[in-house]
């Protein structure tokens, strides 16, 4: 791996293409050429990216499934503590542990955690919020890569990185453009 | 398994010639057993035929609801299990159904306690209730019920056959059009039929979502079969129907909704029920919650919802015919449980009941069905070649 | 059904119009989108600032009402003591059942894999948000004392109490608040690519840094997206039972009573379909203005107004198969006071709210069988209207009726909204209104990242047809 | 017994009306006066009581095992009930102002009455039978809250602001209250009275009309629900003194204030658990009726059907 302390002054070296077609092509390329550590950037999501990235293990099902759990747990549990430990009351005639109507709130607790537990970890497990990152250096990437752009970066901590073969193997690629991203 | 390629054609493997055989040689031997509770024990042989024919009539009926859900919604998912919903919901099956309503139809007087003149003439409720519940109107609803069903079955499974023959792309729209309309008939025809032949068993009590409770059982009941039955045909190295993990998916995810639906309209029921606490109402939770039948309660919700729920949450699980087989099985039995557990009770608040005719009923009459269900599939390809979404359903990844 | 001449003149029967016009590529769906967004402020157009007037205008009435209701009591409206809710609790149920139908298209139609949602779905989001919002003030403002509604939730506080959770009012306190919050989030999230993407194209620095914080740096990596797409199945998945149990609880809030009308066991999933009906006909009733005005023919096809009228005329069915039930089941059921509370319906002092509602919800979207009516923009404007009256006369009928009759006869007494009454519900479109205007011109009103999934490039590229 | 002069002949010299065009509302407590044939007042013949003493008593209570909630609870000690006879009231309303005067009621003024909102912790209900609209038969049911031992009220409330007490009491926690009005809807006596404004505002303010309230009652502020307390304090003082002498509190000795003023002796109150109370024996009379009984309320007040024996030639008359 990368051994300096301080930070590379590359980020990657980044080449757009103008359609999905050409960028997958480019991924196959970039991984046959022996690249592990590569990000595509598209306007939306691409399935065939995401397999081709080999992107489809997200933590975040798991996530929420504890946090549902957790959530529904807790206000059961809540509900009975305050109905039949913490403040014995004859409602109605209804017995203290009133479970049947303890539900509706439990399973909006779970709802509730679990919701927020997809997207605050959508938010963690994609480093959000940075407001800044250094692909937006790029003055094409700000302007096409959310509108029509297809970006393909070859990141710096890749172990074959080196960005002047890693721009001449990009530019090989026919892109509209091949930049050096700083950091 | 299957032997022999179909080639594309979408034939039925050979193996369900076996099932259908299997299912007769069980419908045949459930038959004698039948017999032979009519004999010995008259109001049990009822009530465990009605428990049966509610069952059995769920398959049907289910994949009748699905298949008009189908039409109207034009769903990819459809396309791919039409014809086994056809095979289920077919004039053949429900015409089977219609036959075997006539032991109800018979025993009215053995099952329903408003058919007994002195206790209605003594009761000024059910005497309020008569100009409903009296026979000849209840048997002429329920003689409409089921010929709603037989003619939207016939009616659909004929568009069906022309589309294979003719390929004309304007029956899609026909089909939607009877879908459409059929949904609305089944819904209410179906609706009142569990009124009738269910709720009133304990004809003082009613529930406005009993209905609605009944249906979304049989569409439980018609994805299991659903799921079982993309066992068979989509099995092996060349399947009958080309069943790709994806499909799975969108049938197991149907199956997972209908059972979570399925457990919202039972809860709504009781909490309502339980909150108003009304005694007109409460009659029939007091042996289900507190008496006899809690335990059958408590095996119900855990078989019915709990199980299949956590089960059903695997993504990988949904994608596997193999893996969907042991809780569309789990879902079938639990289909019979929720029924007993609507029935029996009706007839024995104080003791958890279970007789062997129980068991002999849903043999006889499943038996029958599976044959005629097989006959169904064995008679057209089991995917509609000329359906105008077939390729987008099959492409679907 | 459609006439045979139809048929004919249409190629292929079961073509439908498409979700998004031809010609389209990802760059030109961002450009028209964001432009909505990005017109200098001078050049705003005059129609919305004459409907931020009025949306403006009502929230101040709206602001007079709440002090008036703050400082006197509600006493000023009309309740009274057979009948303790009146307009408060049927606008609060109108305006959350409104809010059902962004749920439904952003989260059912998603799982559903509708790929025709996707031009609608912000905007439906954005109604729901805005709709709960009007909705959630109602349970605190209806409140004797209003300024202890905290008492409804499970803090620790000086009286050492706890709420009952007995009471369907308290899963309401859980439902709505589960339900603003993950509406707002579901939203939101939603909402990043394209906040970037107003960041990425904004003309001037207050826009690019505004635009920027909102988007948290979002920046269209496939990593982004790969978890970006669970969480959005993720959020789908919990929001499709989350929009059914909150109308359900609402629902609780009446059938748990024991109140002839209220209580019984078919009002949930009946006022689920309610809700959608509702916010079905509101979708359209702001849509098809906007359409015109914002020239979007493009993005929202005959194709959306097929659809959601199929919606609307299927929820309506439910509906209806709703009073079906309730009519059967009082004369089925023998009890005197069901079987009166149908009656008092049909014929009482308040039948012609009872008959304007059935004519309203059951009569006129019937409308919606033939073709001609659902592909007719002013027809279906007009039975949208329909229903947002039909639905709030049906909340009436519900609450009010059913209260001013029940039990004991010498309770029995009239209901009449004040002005009062009527003020804080003009007040609250105007809220709705405000908030609306204000999302439509600073926020993306459709969604480009997922309009961009509908143009040919796109589709080409992702293999599986939508 | 000589024929009474009836309302045929009700007055001697002949009276005059002719219309003024003018219009004035009128302020009403009680806007409709039919029973629509609902077994609210339970009345019968003399010869029908004979026949049949029950007869009145309809189907009774619900048994405990028809509710969901098993084992319920229990009230051990004292259990406080009410019994109402309908045969001896006669509406003339006086206990409504003894209520009012013991417990602190806002008059609320012609306005708001009419507009439903009067305050009265008790009423009397008239209601009208028969065909002859010039005689009809009239009845008269004092009704207060109903104390229901599985009140329908209390389990709404979401604050808890209304629970049961050891004695069986449903009680209002005012300061808990924020008045969400759900247990006004869904009492079906609606005997639940909710203050909509500052009624008391004017009695707060001037300390000679503060001098008025009972200081033994809470005066209840704008938004808070209040409903008849069976006279709570009333309870609570005669505990005291119980307390304090070392004895159980004796039948009699806790009056209500309606009970206290009714000239009629209508209304009897005591514990229910003492079989030998004096409500206890009209409790176990079988004119007996629990009003609304097949709702499962299980109302500690109780009401005595009506027994008529009209004179014969008073009917001709």
């Amino acid at each position: 791996m990368h051994g300096p302390q301080t930070e590379p002054l590359l980020h990657g070296v980044m080449a757009e293409f103008r359609t999905p077609e050409e960028l997958l092509e480019a991924i196959g390329a970039a991984k046959a050429a022996g690249f592990t550590k590569l990000d595509a950037y598209t306007p939306y999501p691409i399935e065939k990216v995401l397999d081709a990235l080999d992107l489809h293990h997200s933590k975040l099902p798991l996530l929420v499934l504890g946090a549902s759990i957790v959530g529904a747990v807790g206000v059961f549990g809540f509900a009975y503590w305050a109905s039949a430990i913490d403040y014995p009351l004859n409602i109605g005639g209804r017995p203290l542990n009133s479970w049947p109507a303890f539900i509706p709130a439990t399973f909006e607790g779970a709802i509730f955690h679990g919701g927020l537990a997809a997207a605050l970890g959508m938010l963690l497990l994609n480093g959000l919020p940075r407001p800044h990152h250094p692909v937006f250096n790029v003055p094409r990437f700000v302007d096409h890569a959310s509108k029509d752009g297809y970006f393909l970066v070859v990141e710096s901590d890749d172990p074959r990185f080196d960005a002047p073969s890693v721009k001449r193997f990009l530019e090989s690629l026919a892109p509209v453009e091949v930049n050096e991203v700083e950091n | 398994m299957n032997s022999g390629s179909n080639g594309g054609s979408y034939l039925a493997p050979e193996s369900v010639g076996k099932i259908g055989r299997i299912g007769l040689v069980a419908g045949i031997a459930g038959l004698v057993l039948l017999a032979a509770g009519f004999a010995t024990n008259r109001d049990q042989f009822f009530r465990s035929y009605l428990t049966g024919y509610m069952w059995m009539l769920g398959l049907s009926a289910g994949a009748l609801g699905v298949l008009l859900l189908h039409h109207v919604t034009r769903g990819a998912w459809g396309v791919m299990i039409r014809r086994i919903l056809e095979a289920a919901a077919s004039p053949r099956t429900l015409g089977f159904a219609a036959v075997a309503f006539l032991p109800i139809a018979l025993g009215t007087h053995s099952l329903y306690e408003w058919t007994h003149g002195e206790v209605v003439a003594a009761d000024a409720i059910l005497t309020h209730k008569k100009p409903w519940l009296n026979t000849p109107a209840f048997l002429t609803r329920s003689a409409i019920y089921l010929a709603i069903w037989i003619v939207f079955a016939a009616v659909l499974g004929r568009l069906s056959a022309r589309q294979d023959e003719t390929g004309d792309r304007r029956l899609a729209l026909w089909m939607q059009r009877w879908g459409a309309a059929g949904l609305v008939a089944y819904l209410l025809s179906m609706t009142f039929a569990a009124f009738d032949w269910l709720m009133s068993l304990t004809p003082h009590w009613y529930s406005t979502i009993y209905g609605l409770y009944v249906i979304i059982g049989q569409a439980v009941a018609a994805m299991a079969l659903v799921a079982l039955a993309a066992l068979l045909l989509g099995e092996g190295p060349s399947p009958a129907v080309p069943f790709q993990p994806r499909h799975l998916h969108d049938l197991g995810k149907l199956l997972f909704a209908f059972v979570c639906v399925w457990a919202y309209f039972g809860y709504s029921q009781f909490i309502i029920i339980w909150s108003g606490n009304l005694p007109e109402e409460t009659t029939f939770y007091t042996s289900r919650m507190n008496g006899a039948w809690k335990a059958t309660t408590i095996a119900l919700v855990l078989l019915h919802y709990a199980l299949p729920f956590a089960l059903l949450l695997s993504r990988d699980r949904k994608r596997s015919a193999r893996a969907l087989a042991p809780v569309a099985v789990l879902l079938l039995f639990a289909r019979w449980l929720d029924l007993h557990w609507l029935i029996a009770p009706s007839f024995s608040a104080d003791a958890f009941t279970l007789h062997w005719l129980d068991l002999a009923a849903p043999l006889a009459l499943g038996g029958f069905w599976l044959f005629l269900f097989t006959l169904g599939l064995k008679a057209r390809p089991l995917l509609p070649e000329n359906e105008p979404f077939l390729k987008e359903a099959l492409a679907h990844e | 059904m459609s006439s045979t001449t139809n048929d004919v003149r249409v190629t292929d029967p079961i073509a439908q119009p498409p979700v998004l016009a031809p010609g389209h590529t990802p760059g030109s769906v961002t450009e028209r989108i964001s432009e909505m967004v990005h017109t200098k402020l001078t050049k705003t157009p005059k129609w919305w600032l004459l409907g931020l007037a009025v949306g403006f205008g009502l929230l101040n009435l709206f602001l007079l009402a709440v002090t008036n209701l703050f400082m006197t009591g509600i006493g000023i409206w009309g309740n009274n003591v057979p009948v303790g809710w009146g307009w408060d609790i049927v606008c609060f149920v109108w305006w959350i059942g409104i809010g059902h139908a962004g749920t439904l298209i952003s989260a059912i139609l998603l799982l559903l894999r509708q790929s025709w949602r996707n031009s609608i779905n912000r905007f439906a989001e954005a109604m729901t948000v805005f709709a709960v919002a009007c909705a959630g003030m109602y349970p605190i403002l209806h409140l004797g004392r209003p300024w202890l509604p905290y008492w409804l939730l499970p803090l620790p506080g000086t009286l050492n109490m706890w709420p009952n959770f007995r009471s369907p009012l308290i899963w309401d306190v859980f439902a709505v608040s589960t339900y603003a919050t993950i509406s707002i989030v579901f939203w939101f999230v939603g909402m990043l690519p394209d906040l970037a993407t107003l960041r990425d194209h904004a003309k001037s620095k207050v826009a690019r840094f505004a635009y920027g914080m909102a988007a948290l740096g979002w920046r269209n990596s496939a990593r982004h997206w790969a978890n970006y797409e669970v969480a959005s199945l993720l959020l789908a998945g919990l929001s499709t039972p989350l929009v059914l149990s909150v109308h359900s609880i609402v629902s609780f809030d009446f059938s748990v009573g024991i109140v002839p009308g209220w209580h019984t066991t078919v009002f949930p999933p009946y006022f689920v379909a309610g809700a959608v009906f509702a916010g079905f006909a509101m979708v359209l009733t702001l849509v098809l203005p906007l359409r015109p005005l914002f020239k979007l023919h493009d993005f929202i096809t005959e194709r959306h107004l097929q659809n959601m009228a199929k919606v609307m005329l299927t929820t309506g069915l439910i509906v209806a198969y709703g009073y079906v039930l309730e009519i059967w089941a009082a004369f089925y059921s023998g009890n005197e006071f069901e079987i009166f509370m149908v009656l008092n319906r049909f014929t009482g002092p308040y039948a012609v709210q009872y008959w304007l509602l059935i004519l309203c919800n059951i009569l006129v979207p019937q409308l919606l069988w033939f073709r001609q009516v659902r592909s007719n923009v002013w027809a279906l404007w007009v039975i949208a209207m329909f229903i947002n009256v039909g639905m709030w006369l049906e909340r009436f009928v519900i609450i009010v009726v059913s209260l001013s009759r029940d039990y004991i006869p010498s309770n029995w007494a009239m209901y009449h909204g004040t002005k009062w009454d009527m003020a804080v519900f003009a007040g609250t479109i105007g809220l709705f209104l405000t908030l609306l205007l204000l999302f439509i011109r600073f926020l993306p009103a459709l969604n480009m990242f997922e309009m961009r999934v509908l143009t040919p490039e796109a589709t080409k590229a992702h293999g599986e047809e939508k | 017994m000589t024929p009474l002069r009836t309302s045929a002949a009700a007055w001697t010299t002949a009276v005059q009306v002719a219309k003024t065009g003018a219009r004035s509302p009128l302020a009403h407590t009680q806007q409709h006066f039919r029973l629509e044939g609902r077994e609210i007042v339970r009345v019968m013949s003399l010869p029908e009581y004979l026949k049949d003493p029950a007869r009145a008593k309809g189907h009774g209570l619900p048994p405990k095992d028809a509710s969901l909630f098993q084992p319920g609870w229990e009230y051990k000690e004292n259990a406080w009930g009410l019994s109402v006879d309908l045969g001896s009231c006669f509406g003339c309303n006086a206990c409504v102002v003894a209520c009012q005067s013991e417990n602190n009621i806002p008059v609320v003024g012609k306005e708001q009455v009419g507009k439903n909102r009067e305050m009265h912790w008790i009423r009397v209900d008239q209601y009208y039978e028969g065909t002859d609209l010039e005689n009809p038969e009239i009845h008269h049911q004092p009704l207060m809250c109903q104390h229901c031992e599985m009140a329908p009220c209390e389990v709404v409330c979401p604050v808890a602001a209304t629970v049961h007490g050891a004695e069986g009491l449903n009680e209002m926690a005012y300061n808990r209250c924020v008045g969400t009005r759900y247990c006004s809807n869904n009492c079906p006596y609606h005997v639940r009275r909710f203050n909509f404004l500052e009624y008391n505002g004017e009695r707060e303010q001037e300390p000679v009309l503060k001098m008025l309230a009972n200081p033994d009652v809470t005066v209840r502020s704008r938004g808070v629900m209040e409903k008849c307390t069976f006279c709570i304090q009333r309870i609570n003082r005669a505990r005291i003194v119980a307390e304090r002498e070392g004895r159980a509190i004796r039948d009699g000795e806790i009056r209500t204030a309606c009970q206290q003023t009714c000239p009629a002796d209508a209304i009897v109150f005591g514990n229910i658990n003492d079989p030998g109370a004096n409500v206890s024996k009209l409790r176990s009379e079988p004119r007996t009726y629990w009003l609304l009984e097949e709702l499962n309320t299980r109302p500690r007040t109780t009401y005595l059907a009506k027994v008529t024996n009209p004179n014969p030639d008073v009917e001709a008359g």
